[in-house]
């Protein structure tokens, strides 16, 4: 009888991973999926938007089996992402097209279309509600069917309305400078390196993956004072829009022959920043440029710290960290910090001992040479 | 709705790109080929990189070893290993021999790989140059025009300060007399293993998004001037106190109970190996002790 | 009627709809799978409105399916896990492409379908309306 | 033929910013055989110098023909050889000594001297050995051998330039006043010298500040004024 | 007598700008200066040939703006010409333009055949890299592979440089511009470069720091038979250190000869005036 | 019986990457030619090449003119996309293609740059019957001494080849398939030697 190779890592990796499970039951309560889907909103919004993959049924899954660790929960659908081939490109989702659910401006009181509450937190009162301890289901089909009473007698209206956008009005004015379609590819940074300087569109991609407390802190630190943008929000919307996909090989490509394969959430804002530019004469102006920002599902603090970095990062400005894209855009990404940070739980048993020789010689080195 | 896990855990366009880019880097030795990293089921940082690459090339019929810092059973190499079980249903073995595919974190076995065998390494920083220029647009400039004078400047500069180069693992390599290559924080000790190596050797770095490779009998120098030819770790008079093998890369630990340094193989297959030659019963528990 | 239309109201209406049309084929024809609902991404391509440009907001999961139909290749593609419609989708996709006679008579059901779904998205709209905020002078 | 053949040389200068040509010296003749002294006279402003820094295409020639019998390329007109023909033989066959010595600042006499004959492709045993062998030939101290010139005296920048220029063995010197700063003790060193050159069979063309100076030492003289080329003898006569 | 220049430039230009109808004409164009009034375009090098021969010093004089900094930093593959050609005496490179050459291959030339020592010190140097650190990186890019060989390389250029060898081991960020730059110089020198590029590179020194650097140019220039081209737009620089001399005005050669012809006998009303601003 | 998109196109580019990785090493993915069910007008073992290599990614060229059905199927199978010759990612050879017709090609497909030399074009030539006794010796990474080797290119396409791997590491990299389902890759580290020619 030989030697047999230990297997040490393997049992305890086994029991640790038994240990996890016993964390998660151990409560024995079990959540259903649908349920995450349907009361925690919020949560499952800011999964797909941080993993960049739109499906609120997976970002439950994923919510349940991360027993709610955000980090834990984007990284379990980033990964499942890598699972899935991606045989489609959708045509470009202009967001006039948007189905607004919500829509507000700070900068105009009476905007055209006028401005949509929708649903929101923005007027709760941050109150512990109490009565949540007791929800039960009867009463709460009672106050749905209340509620539809109530709207009955809303007439529909006779076609759906599209809002013109507030920037539309402002262009006509000439506060804006008016941009052409610019219909250069974008890069997609998902298949290939980030390259600096970036694109516009790289940028883009970066931020509205970008981890949520990560964005939004880097757009508080700019408009505290560690940058120079301090916009106003021209507006906000929440809404749905349509996705369309070209035939793959079909030789004759009409908009009409496109499929429609159904619709997003999102949440798009656009804010107004005063900028200095030189006219025609060389002289300073002052003009106002735009801030974008859009992320997946209803979350409107990272849309708008996603606005304020865009317009910090259109200027680059080596004072401020927030305004250089190295910084801001190789530091955001949930998996990518995670994962990095937690490496360092590792073992460097091979490199350490080869430093240790290294030092060793050099320090042999320098006393031969002493003596 | 229940969701099968695809055999070898990525879809096979995930699959197709990444074997893609390792055609690229085969037919371009040492050169870096970006590729679009995909978000695996383990944390960047943790080997992400020559996991995909493993996953991507892998077969039923392969039979695999995971080994981390030289250990089989260290619990990355574990976790890994698991990964690709569960995903693949393929044989993992210890045995380096018997492996078709060899993923590893940071050493090269002791024992020659054969034409048969593929060694993946996993890679944290591929860029050699990272220490003479911060900016990747530079560093890839840099590679394009053969601009390595910087490479060896750092080692210089070593010569200069210290009286020696004083690099420890990862010691940058020329490949096929064009590319500076990182190989990985692998010890100096293993860089002549890569040299007209009998395997394939495929590198990948997840987090920066990076393949690379060394075909079979492919020329690798490591950096050095002439006057101060490149060395390996020296583990000069010294042995595994377990096989007692020698002319290996060792391990230093502290003996528990007389506080002495003592050393023993980093490669524990090979160890282990060594071992089996001369069966003793009554060690064998010693050894398990030994390594758990 | 064109495919855009088209999938429009089977996407956005009710899913009976697809599944009767699809059976119907199904039922006189031969319908060879070519790819079983799968699933898979889409790649989002939007425009900003700050400098009209192009990016890439992410993926969306979705299943997809083909079939082949009197030689012609059927795709369905939805948003979601919906395998059973995907499918129905392709179907229907083969038979408009393969030029079946039956997709002449769907016609007058997808536009009613289509009034539908219309109706029901402005009930919803005018409903969201009551939180618009009015800021007309009261009258007194 | 001759070592120089001057026919019809004529020089002007066109001055852009007052918008004015000015001629300096026009329908210049004369010959200049091997191993002969030419010296030139004539009123200062008469266009002396004007030939001879034309002859070294420090001026560019504009009329006639400056015909050198080159060693190296046979019979070229001066006025039109190339810039690199022109160099070839400033280094090689044409030396050219005036009062002012210009050389980099922070080299040694000795090694001004032996530059320019490294430069010729010497190598730098004959080099140093050439180097002492003009420095004392041409009356310089060895003390001086290792300092800068810019110390120098008038008299021994001017020897030091002369030894510059002659170690080369030039076929043809021009000599463009040396003397013209000098006192009357270095200006004899300085002929001594200059005989020693003609003695050894250089060609040279010289002007001289004074005219005495050149009395015994020139075979023929050109006279600036009569653009004659006369015997030594007669010169004597003028600019008195 | 047949000689082969070793840099042959013929008909490079650079601009910086589109271009318009306006400007478009070689033969014809509207500019202000070498700049296109109505399109913005700027003609940095129009039209320039020139030779360099072996073992001899080119100047280039111009005030700034002349674009003799932007005909050094296109020769040096800095910037990309717009068109133009040059050749240079390589076996390996025998007719074939260097502007067409891949950028790999221009490394080469840069590495081998050429040294560059620019007016700004920062441009040529690694300054958080020890002085002989540095003069070695370009041996090393010229294929040197021995320390004990470079090393001593560089001390003797340290030396002749008048930097003290026991600074040799500092980083010249710690070292005033003027001993930085004779730092760059050394580098440029380390290799040995059939060519070498000097942009005003006593712009800036002590006048007596100055002199050390021209005087070393010159014996290096003597002593290894380097060609060297000097940009400046110091005429004293120029009659001290070149054989020959062209002159530039608003990105064009108005004016090439013998240095001291060019300074005695200037023709160009332009080169009149510099010569006499110098008097 | 189908092909296996996951097995059988993991055997098949293992046999590439081992050619690849050798080359003038000859692989057979006979076995998995069994599995395919397609007519198509070309080789089995140029199909199997392209499913393992092209999808929606990419794109590809098909150099004869008439071949309007196999470039559909191509792109149906695999969802890659036609392009022309200077833009397509593979450039698929045919036996009907003529000498003068892939020279064209050889000259006008995408080599890369030096900064990113990967962006050049693979080539999945068919060829007459493959075999390591041949007029070709190779030598370079992956070959050990040297390598013996025929394929159907003739002396003037390989000239052409050697013309675009000049400036390593510009270059493309090809990959033969032949009738007898066997494969051999020659990629632009190879230096290819003609038998009588310099």
């Amino acid at each position: 009888m030989g030697y047999v190779p230990v297997k040490g890592g393997t049992e305890a990796i086994e029991a640790s991973i038994k240990r996890l499970k016993y964390e998660r039951l151990k409560g024995q309560e079990i959540i259903a999926i649908n349920t995450i889907r349907s009361t925690m909103r919020g949560m499952v919004d800011q999964v797909m938007s941080e993993s960049s993959l739109y499906s609120p049924y997976l970002a439950a899954l994923s919510i349940k089996q991360a027993e709610g660790s955000m980090e834990e929960a984007v990284f379990l659908m980033r990964a499942h992402r890598s699972t899935l081939p991606r045989n489609y490109y959708s045509q470009t989702v202009e967001a006039e097209t948007m189905l607004v659910e919500r829509r507000i401006s700070a900068s105009f009181k009476d905007i055209p279309g006028g401005q949509l509450l929708g649903p929101t937190y923005d007027y709760t009162h941050r109150l512990l509600d109490f009565n949540l301890i007791e929800e039960n289901p009867t009463e709460n089909q009672q106050w749905l069917q209340n509620y539809k009473q109530e709207l009955q007698h809303i007439e529909p209206f006779k076609e759906l309305k599209y809002f013109p956008k507030v920037v539309e009005h402002l262009r006509e004015e000439g506060l804006f400078e008016v941009y052409e379609a610019d219909n250069t590819p974008p890069i997609d940074i998902t298949k290939q390196n980030l390259d600096f300087p970036t694109s516009r569109s790289a940028r883009l991609q970066v931020l509205t993956r970008g981890q949520t407390g990560a964005v939004t802190s880097l757009g508080y630190a700019s408009l505290r004072g560690y940058g120079q943008v301090h916009p106003t929000v021209g507006e906000v919307r929440v809404g749905s829009v349509p996705i369309y996909v070209e035939h793959p090989n079909e030789v004759e490509h009409g908009a009409e022959d496109e499929f429609y394969i159904g619709e997003i959430k999102v949440t798009e804002v656009e804010s107004f920043v005063p900028v200095k530019v030189k006219n025609e004469n060389n002289e300073d102006e002052l003009e106002f440029e735009i801030g974008y920002g859009i992320c997946y599902g209803q979350n409107e603090t990272k849309a708008i710290a996603m606005s304020i970095l865009d317009q910090c990062l259109e200027h680059t400005n080596s004072d401020f960290p927030t305004h250089d894209e190295e910084f801001v855009l190789l530091h955001i990404d949930s998996v990518e910090s995670t994962g990095f940070i937690s490496h360092l739980k590792l073992p460097h048993y091979v490199t350490f001992q080869s430093k240790l020789d290294s030092i060793r010689q050099v320090k042999k080195g320098v006393q031969k040479n002493e003596s | 709705m229940k969701a099968e896990t695809h055999f070898a855990f990525f879809d096979e366009g995930s699959k197709k790109e990444i074997r893609r880019a390792i055609m690229k880097a085969v037919a371009i030795p040492g050169y870096q080929v970006p590729f679009a990293s995909r978000e695996m089921p383990i944390a960047r940082g943790w080997g992400t990189g020559g996991l995909q690459i493993t996953l991507s090339i892998i077969g039923k019929s392969d039979v695999l070893k995971v080994i981390d810092q030289g250990a089989d059973e260290s619990v990355n190499a574990v976790s890994i290993k698991k990964l690709v079980h569960e995903t693949t249903g393929v044989e993992l073995t210890d045995r380096t021999e018997d492996a078709d595919i060899i993923q590893s974190r940071h050493r090269i076995p002791e024992i020659a790989l054969t034409k048969e065998q593929i060694i993946v390494l996993q890679v944290p920083t591929p860029e050699p140059l990272r220490g003479v220029e911060a900016r990747e647009y530079i560093t890839k400039r840099m590679h394009s025009e053969y601009d390595y004078s910087g490479a060896w400047l750092i080692l210089f500069e070593q010569i200069m300060k210290y009286g020696k180069t004083a690099t420890a693992a990862d010691h940058p390599v020329y490949v096929n007399h064009r590319y500076v290559m990182a190989p990985s924080p692998i010890p100096r000790f293993d860089n002549p293993k890569i040299h007209q190596s009998d395997a394939l050797i495929l590198l990948g770095a997840g987090r920066e998004k990076k393949i690379y490779a060394v075909p079979p009998y492919t020329n690798v120098e490591s950096l050095a001037f002439d006057d101060y030819p490149f060395t390996v770790e020296s583990f000069e008079g010294m042995h595994c106190h377990l096989c007692s093998g020698a002319d290996v890369f060792l391990d230093e630990l502290i003996d528990h109970t007389t506080g002495e340094t003592i050393y023993q193989c980093n490669d524990t297959s090979y160890c282990m190996e060594r071992m089996n030659e001369n069966v003793n019963e009554k060690e064998k528990a010693e050894v398990e002790g030994s390594y758990a | 009627m064109k495919r855009r239309r088209r999938t429009e109201i089977l996407i956005q209406g009710d899913c009976s709809l697809a599944r009767s049309f699809a059976k119907t084929i199904v039922d006189s024809y031969e319908c060879r799978e070519i790819v079983a609902p799968q699933y898979g991404l889409t790649m989002i391509k939007m425009r900003e409105s700050a400098k009209n440009s192009l990016f890439y907001i992410g993926e969306v999961l979705v299943t997809e399916a083909k079939v082949e139909i009197e030689k012609r290749i059927g795709i369905g593609i939805v948003v979601g896990m919906q395998d059973e419609l995907a499918k129905h989708l392709a179907i229907i996709d083969a038979a408009y492409k393969a030029n079946l006679p039956e997709t002449a008579g769907w016609k007058a059901e997808l536009i009613e379908e289509e009034h539908n779904i219309i109706k029901q998205r402005a009930k919803e709209q005018a409903e969201l309306f009551e939180t618009k905020v009015r800021f007309e002078t009261m009258e007194v | 033929m001759a070592m120089l053949e001057i026919t019809d040389f004529g020089k002007r200068f066109t001055i852009h910013h007052l918008s004015k040509t000015m001629p300096a010296v026009e329908h210049i003749n004369f010959t200049l055989d091997a191993g002969e002294f030419i010296g030139i006279v004539g009123k200062s402003g008469s266009g002396k110098s004007t030939i001879l820094k034309s002859i070294y295409r420090t001026y560019l020639p504009d009329t006639g023909k400056l015909l050198y019998d080159s060693g190296r390329f046979g019979i070229i007109d001066l006025a039109k050889v190339t810039e690199r023909q022109m160099l070839y033989l400033r280094k090689y066959e044409i030396g050219y000594v005036s009062q002012f010595l210009n050389v980099m600042p922070r080299t040694t006499c000795r090694q001004l001297v032996t530059n320019a004959l490294l430069e010729m492709g010497e190598s730098e045993e004959v080099a140093r050995v050439e180097t002492e062998r003009a420095l004392t030939h041409f009356e310089l101290d060895s003390k001086l051998w290792d300092s800068y010139p810019n110390t120098f005296s008038g008299g021994e920048k001017l020897r030091l330039n002369i030894a510059m220029a002659t170690v080369k063995k030039p076929r043809l010197l021009l000599l463009d006043e040396p003397t013209a700063s000098l006192d009357q003790q270095s200006k004899e060193k300085v002929r001594q010298i200059i005989e020693k050159l003609k003695n050894t069979g250089t060609t040279l063309v010289g002007i001289f500040h004074d005219i005495e100076f050149m009395e015994g030492l020139c075979d023929k003289v050109f006279d600036m004024q009569t653009r004659q080329l006369t015997t030594a003898k007669e010169t004597a006569v003028y600019e008195s | 007598m047949h000689e082969e220049p070793v840099l042959q430039v013929r008909n490079l230009r650079k601009q910086f700008g589109p271009g318009c109808r306006e400007c478009g004409q070689m033969d014809n164009r509207q500019l202000e200066k070498n700049y296109c009034t109505n399109c913005g375009t700027v003609y940095a090098c129009q039209d320039i040939s020139l030779d360099l021969y072996p073992g001899e010093i080119l100047g280039i004089v111009g005030e700034s703006g002349s674009g003799k900094s932007t005909l050094m930093q296109c020769l040096y593959f800095d910037a990309e010409v717009s068109s133009g050609e040059a050749y240079i005496k390589d076996p390996k490179l025998e007719g074939k333009n260097v502007f067409d050459l891949s950028s790999q291959q221009k490394r080469y030339i840069r590495n081998h055949s050429y040294g560059m020592v620019y007016q700004n010190p920062v441009h040529g140097l690694k300054m958080n890299f020890s002085s002989v650190g540095n003069i070695a990186e370009k041996q090393i890019a010229a294929g040197n592979r021995n320390v004990a060989d470079m090393e001593a390389t560089s001390k003797k250029l340290l030396e002749s440089v008048h930097i003290p060898l026991h600074r040799m081991k500092e980083e010249p960020q710690n070292f005033s511009g003027g001993m930085q730059q004779r730092v760059q110089i050394a580098k440029a020198l380390s290799n040995n470069p059939p060519v070498l590029f000097l942009d005003e590179v006593t712009t800036g020194l002590d006048l007596s720091v100055q002199a050390n650097v021209l005087d070393l140019i010159k014996t290096i220039q003597r002593e290894l038979g380097i060609s060297m081209l000097v940009v400046s737009h110091d005429l004293a620089v120029i009659r001290m250190l070149a054989d020959r001399t062209v002159v530039m005005l608003n990105g064009a050669i108005i004016e090439e000869g013998l240095t001291d012809q060019i300074l005695e006998d200037p023709q160009h009303e332009y080169t009149q005036q510099l010569v006499y601003s110098l008097l | 019986m189908a092909i296996d998109q996951v097995h059988d196109l993991q055997q098949v580019y293992r046999k590439i990457l081992h050619s690849m990785s050798r080359p003038g090493t000859i692989s057979s993915i006979q076995k998995n030619v069994e599995s395919v069910d397609y007519n198509l007008p070309c080789y089995d073992a140029t199909l199997l090449s392209a499913m393992t290599l092209l999808d929606a990614e990419v794109t590809f060229h098909i150099l004869s003119d008439n071949q309007h059905d196999l470039i559909e199927k191509i792109s149906d199978y695999t969802l890659a996309r036609f392009a022309p010759i200077d833009k397509a990612d593979f450039v698929i050879v045919l036996r009907e293609d003529t000498e003068a017709t892939i020279q064209q090609a050889l000259e006008q497909c995408k080599d890369g740059n030096l900064i990113d030399p990967q962006q050049s074009s693979t080539w999945i030539i068919e060829s007459s019957l493959l075999s390591n006794n041949g007029e070709l010796t190779l030598t370079g990474p992956g070959v050990q001494h040297t390598a013996q080797l025929h394929t159907s290119f003739s002396t003037a396409l390989w000239q052409a080849r050697n013309e675009r791997t000049k400036e390593y590491p510009i270059g493309i990299d090809l990959i033969f398939a032949d009738e007898a389902s066997q494969i051999v890759c020659v990629p632009r580290t190879t230096s290819v030697k003609l038998m009588g020619v310099n």
